[in-house]
């Protein structure tokens, strides 16, 4: 914040390359950077992925655990989604709890997720009112090179896509998990995409050179439901800048292609 | 869910037509010690913002050199929801006073005033839906009252997708069993959008006509804004006679 | 605090002006600020009221909920008084927990409520030892003009006096919450009087100039019993100046006169 | 609330009548680190206080250009009470440490240390009633144990309404039991209050007897807080010889 | 930390000494400060204990109370061991949650006293899986004079020692706490010793001028079980300094003998 | 208890025998952002590391005028372990974190950078035991990575006695279930120790036999870390030309 100078000559530089349909790593505005999924890397977990975009660098946990359903859907499982900023990612972040940035992250990877109705919470409940399956997912940023939404949000899909759900047995109030597994009640699959507005330009998947110059960003995830059918499942603009009407709209036009990209990349037996 | 939010005859639960707002009541220089002050009552839901700034920068490693430090807090008192909210701030708080700050520091000449700090406080005294729109609409009005200069102020309404109709200014029952929310905040004579959120399942086309049936009630609630500015300023210059 | 001298001269000027009886805002030294009681602003609370007292605002909500009672009185239901200083109401106040003044505030407003016997708490009693009516008392400063005390204190007494109690069935270990409300059993009613001193002199219901130069202040709570006895039920010297005993015995004297006043304001019906 | 706290003799419950203070053990210097300390037995009630200062204020930002910041801390040990104590302060040691503070800073000539700090640490290691009355009278102690010039020592003593009857020095079953509780703190030798708190139900006649009982009761500690002292430093200057 | 020339000449002047054979204070390496044991000075614990060594001076209370039992141990009773650093005790303490200092502490006189087996949790159950007895031993540091651990560790020792446990009576699922007392089922008695290394030199219960200049120290404590059988029960090197090897056996040989020595101050009755 | 933790043919729960290490793949220089870190797999457990600095001290009242401050974080990802672990870092965590930065501290030449900062984290992504032992070995390679001047490496690993033997490198069935745990750390060609911990009941001979052991398992440690950082080098002066 101090050095005001750098930002605005390589603000210059990128709006100058953007001319010409360029970035500064090479890409077209258009252009994902490579991006690679793994999974069940952590077998303790239930789920768990590491997703790359580029050098952005994330990993998501699932945990299934039984615990008290909210008094309001008594029903119904539930899914908690916390996002850390652990220090190792970036000289910039710090230990302590989760700021701002990390909460927004947390809760617009949250939306994507339970808007889509991508999990069938009805399926988790144990015993009506007293016990659940509660399915936490725990996003951690390790190398942070920009666009983490989309990272973190296709983190947390994979670890879910492959998580194992523990068998229970209930016996009048007592719930016996069993060392056995079925697969977890998923529905419509969303995908998220980010496009950083930098004057009158979009750029899909900012890195962070440009998240740092941009004017700000606008997220869109897409759900695609069992009936092939595409929806809009949430948004959120980020950033002091601004949106014209005409760069909202087209800005969902662009991400929604780029979801259909980034779906065919799903771990396979999924899309 | 059984229970229907639109009538046979298209009205919603208390009323209204799909494209009427509530009730918009603004008060501004409401407060004696905030710099600017506005109170609103939206249909039930009522919230007071006070402003203070620009003012030294606190702690100093905060100050910027070239612009003016915004900050803004959301905050619902406990009493202001059927249960009763802890007074710690939640997740959802935090993460709103994030988007409602982004929504209002564009219309801000931010550049006029380095190494000062803007304070924007929105108290939620009862909630009833839409409360970040109406506390961007009331800020704005807020950070006008404390002489604060703006390219334009921010006017903000939420749309929702209810038993199949896009309806506007959601409240907190069609929020609650809507299938889909949509806040857009936008300065009006600028025709640009300061903040868009959205949650639920809605296809391209609905999408596309949320944005617009949200455009319209912005414009709307910018009558409201400069009706309630206007009466204001003229019995402040009154009252200064 | 830096700049100790504007302090300094405006406490002269109010001394000096008090020698003739007469305060910077025109009023006698036993002269209240106009006070104004609204009731029932936020309907989603059971009860709610804001106080003005000239600019000094607050707002007082009082909720309902189904909770436990405390292990040494498993017959009586809960009362809880909290006070925040929002930072709206004052530059000087700050986002956070409840500091120390905050702190102090709402136990003194809850002690009045509190030893007065106000609320009879055996009746929000519903399974003996398990589940009983906490009634949670929240006070928001939003404007700070001084005198805070009596302005919260009335506030959450006319929130209280006007509020309304959910009926509940109690069937074995369950309670019913019906769609029907009771009055609130109430007893005594407490009126809070502040005095600040300031030299020799004592001031009724202090304003924020006045607190800032004052040697300090002490607060006394009079409840009126169903049979119209009054008694002092609560007392609190605030500051870091000192008293006479020929003062603190004529502070009391005065606030005993001065809660009569502001017994006569308290909405219709009650007193 | 079936307990009798008076015996029809007119004695309390552990003996004493009811203008009569419990046993009350000061000793002073008792730490090595603390500038001043003393430690308090009073019936059962065991507390100890340490002060450091005047010394360097710690934020900066918290030193005042004309006069010394004083702190008090009161604290209690989660094994001083029948219920195990959570370590987190709690409300009521907040309270009490900003009344305690209160109690004792008219006391100190703030004015000779500009841009310093004073801290007083009370720890409770029993509680048995009217602690903050035997923090306050050993802080006194403490203070004039660390040097500090006082205008006065404060000494301090509860007066409660038990079965009717007003009793000096309030202990523990009486203060649960009983109608009322009213500590007081004053300067001995000035005739001047520094802390009233009162809550219960007191006629206006109940209140001017109570201050006086109470006035006699600190006119007694501060009899025992001399004694301590004088021993004190008799003591210290044979040391010294 | 901002005057780094007196601790280096300080240092100097200790080790010289030690040449010699000799300390600051006048004791030989291996000498122990006087101690000084008193317990049952808090009665409304169960248990309570003041030690000092030389003039650090440490409490330690035990109170018992009913609450849960962990889930992987629905048989045995809990101990819980913490320690603050209240600020009394040394300019250098500040308020606030415990640091990492006193976090340690606790945790290292924690795995002295459960590693020795000292306290039979097996006999603390009263209904398996849902009620047990929770130990709760809190330590106070009071003065802060160097060697906090084997103080601390001694002082909670004979809290628990001299502690006596309500006796219970369990109907169904209810616990009735009777108005007598067992004795608390003791088996192994475990004493921590703490040596200093500074330069080549081992010293025996360092002071805080020793502390300050020391390279590392290692604390051993050693069991005593009821067949008189002497172990090693729990060992912690802290400090930045290095041990060689030999140094680290020299060094629990030594404390070993201090055990022995301090083992004999413990309260009669015990050993 | 009843779960043998030794075969009678002598070996453990995974095939190993006593004195084995777990399969060790370290890797060196995985992140981008952070100037040094590596990553390991050891058995099961699962560690990343990153180091920053030397740096400029923040806050700034930290920096010391005649060295580095080293400081070091060891943390563990809620889904690391088979109960989920809160975020929030536990009193284990915290212990943790100073024994790691005393056994890496004094192979650091601090001297070398007065008034900045060393930053070390830890992030367990899994643990199956040792890993406090695995967080040092690791942390010392990104140390190196980050080219900060070393004395020497830093080498760690546990041996706990299970059902009467002792045994090297330690996992987390043979810590839940053992009789003792004692890890160790070294600067392999110094022979000198920077950490010991233990717990559990030891004989004086098993103790000596245990840190035999740990010494032994250190330099088997110290060889992989070694081999892990040619291989590293290698590629990175091929990379540069």
């Amino acid at each position: 914040m101090t050095n005001q100078i750098i930002p605005s000559v390589k603000r210059r530089q990128i709006i100058e390359l953007a001319e010409s349909g360029k970035r500064m790593d090479g890409r077209s505005l258009t252009d994902l950077r490579k991006v690679e999924i793994k999974t069940n890397i952590v077998e303790k977990a239930e789920g768990s992925a590491t997703v790359k975009f580029g050098d952005t660098y994330v990993i998501a946990g699932v945990k299934f655990e039984i615990g008290e359903p909210f008094p309001d859907t008594p029903n119904e499982g539930v899914m908690s989604v916390s996002a850390e900023f652990v220090p190792l990612a970036s000289p910039g972040f710090e230990t302590g709890p989760p700021d701002e940035n990390a909460i927004e992250l947390a809760r617009v990877v949250d939306r994507g997720l339970r808007e889509s109705k991508l999990l069938d919470t009805s399926k988790l409940c144990l015993i009506p009112g007293k016990k659940v399956w509660i399915a936490w997912v725990d996003i951690f940023i390790l190398d942070h090179c920009g666009n983490l939404i989309d990272a973190s949000s296709l983190a947390s899909l994979c670890a879910l896509l492959t998580s194992k759900l523990p068998k229970a047995e209930v016996v009048g109030d007592e719930v016996k998990v069993l060392d056995e597994y079925v697969p977890v009640p998923l529905r419509a699959i969303p995908i998220n995409v980010t496009l950083a507005k930098i004057g009158d330009k979009l750029f899909v998947d900012p890195s962070l050179e440009e998240e740092e110059v941009m004017d700000c960003r606008l997220s869109v995830a897409f759900a695609l439901d069992d009936q092939k059918q595409e929806k809009i499942c949430a948004m959120q603009k980020g950033g002091v800048g601004t949106l014209s009407f005409e760069e909202l709209l087209r800005a969902v036009e662009i991400a929604k292609v780029k979801s259909q990209e980034l779906r065919k990349l799903l771990p396979s037996g999924e899309k | 869910m059984d229970k229907k939010l639109i009538t046979e005859d298209g009205r919603r639960l208390d009323g209204r037509r799909f494209d009427e707002l509530r009730p918009i009541k603004f008060q501004i220089g409401v407060l004696k010690n905030a710099d600017g002050s506005a109170y609103v009552e939206w249909g039930r839901t009522k919230i007071l913002v006070g402003v203070f700034g620009p003012r030294e920068s606190h702690p100093k490693h905060l100050a910027m050199p070239d612009r003016c430090l915004i900050r803004a807090r959301y905050h619902m008192a406990p009493f202001s929801v059927e249960e009763r909210k802890s007074p710690a701030p939640s997740r959802r708080e935090i993460e709103l006073s994030k988007v409602i700050r982004e929504a209002l520091e564009p219309a801000i000449f931010v550049e006029l005033f380095p190494r000062t700090t803007i304070d924007i406080f929105a108290e939620v005294l009862q909630a009833d839906g839409s409360t970040r729109c109406a506390a961007i609409s009331t800020a704005a009005l807020a950070l006008a009252d404390a002489g604060i200069p703006m390219r334009d102020l921010v006017s903000s309404v939420a749309v929702a997708k209810v038993d199949g109709s896009l309806v506007l200014d959601v409240m907190d029952a069609e929020d609650k069993l809507g299938d889909s929310d949509m806040p857009l905040a936008m300065m009006p004579s600028k025709n640009l959008v300061t903040l868009i959120q959205m949650d639920g399942l809605l296809t391209h086309e609905e999408f596309v006509k949320s944005v617009e049936l949200a455009k319209k009630g912005c414009m709307e609630v910018y009558a409201k804004q400069k009706e309630a500015l206007d009466s204001h300023f003229r019995i402040a210059s009154k009252e200064e006679v």
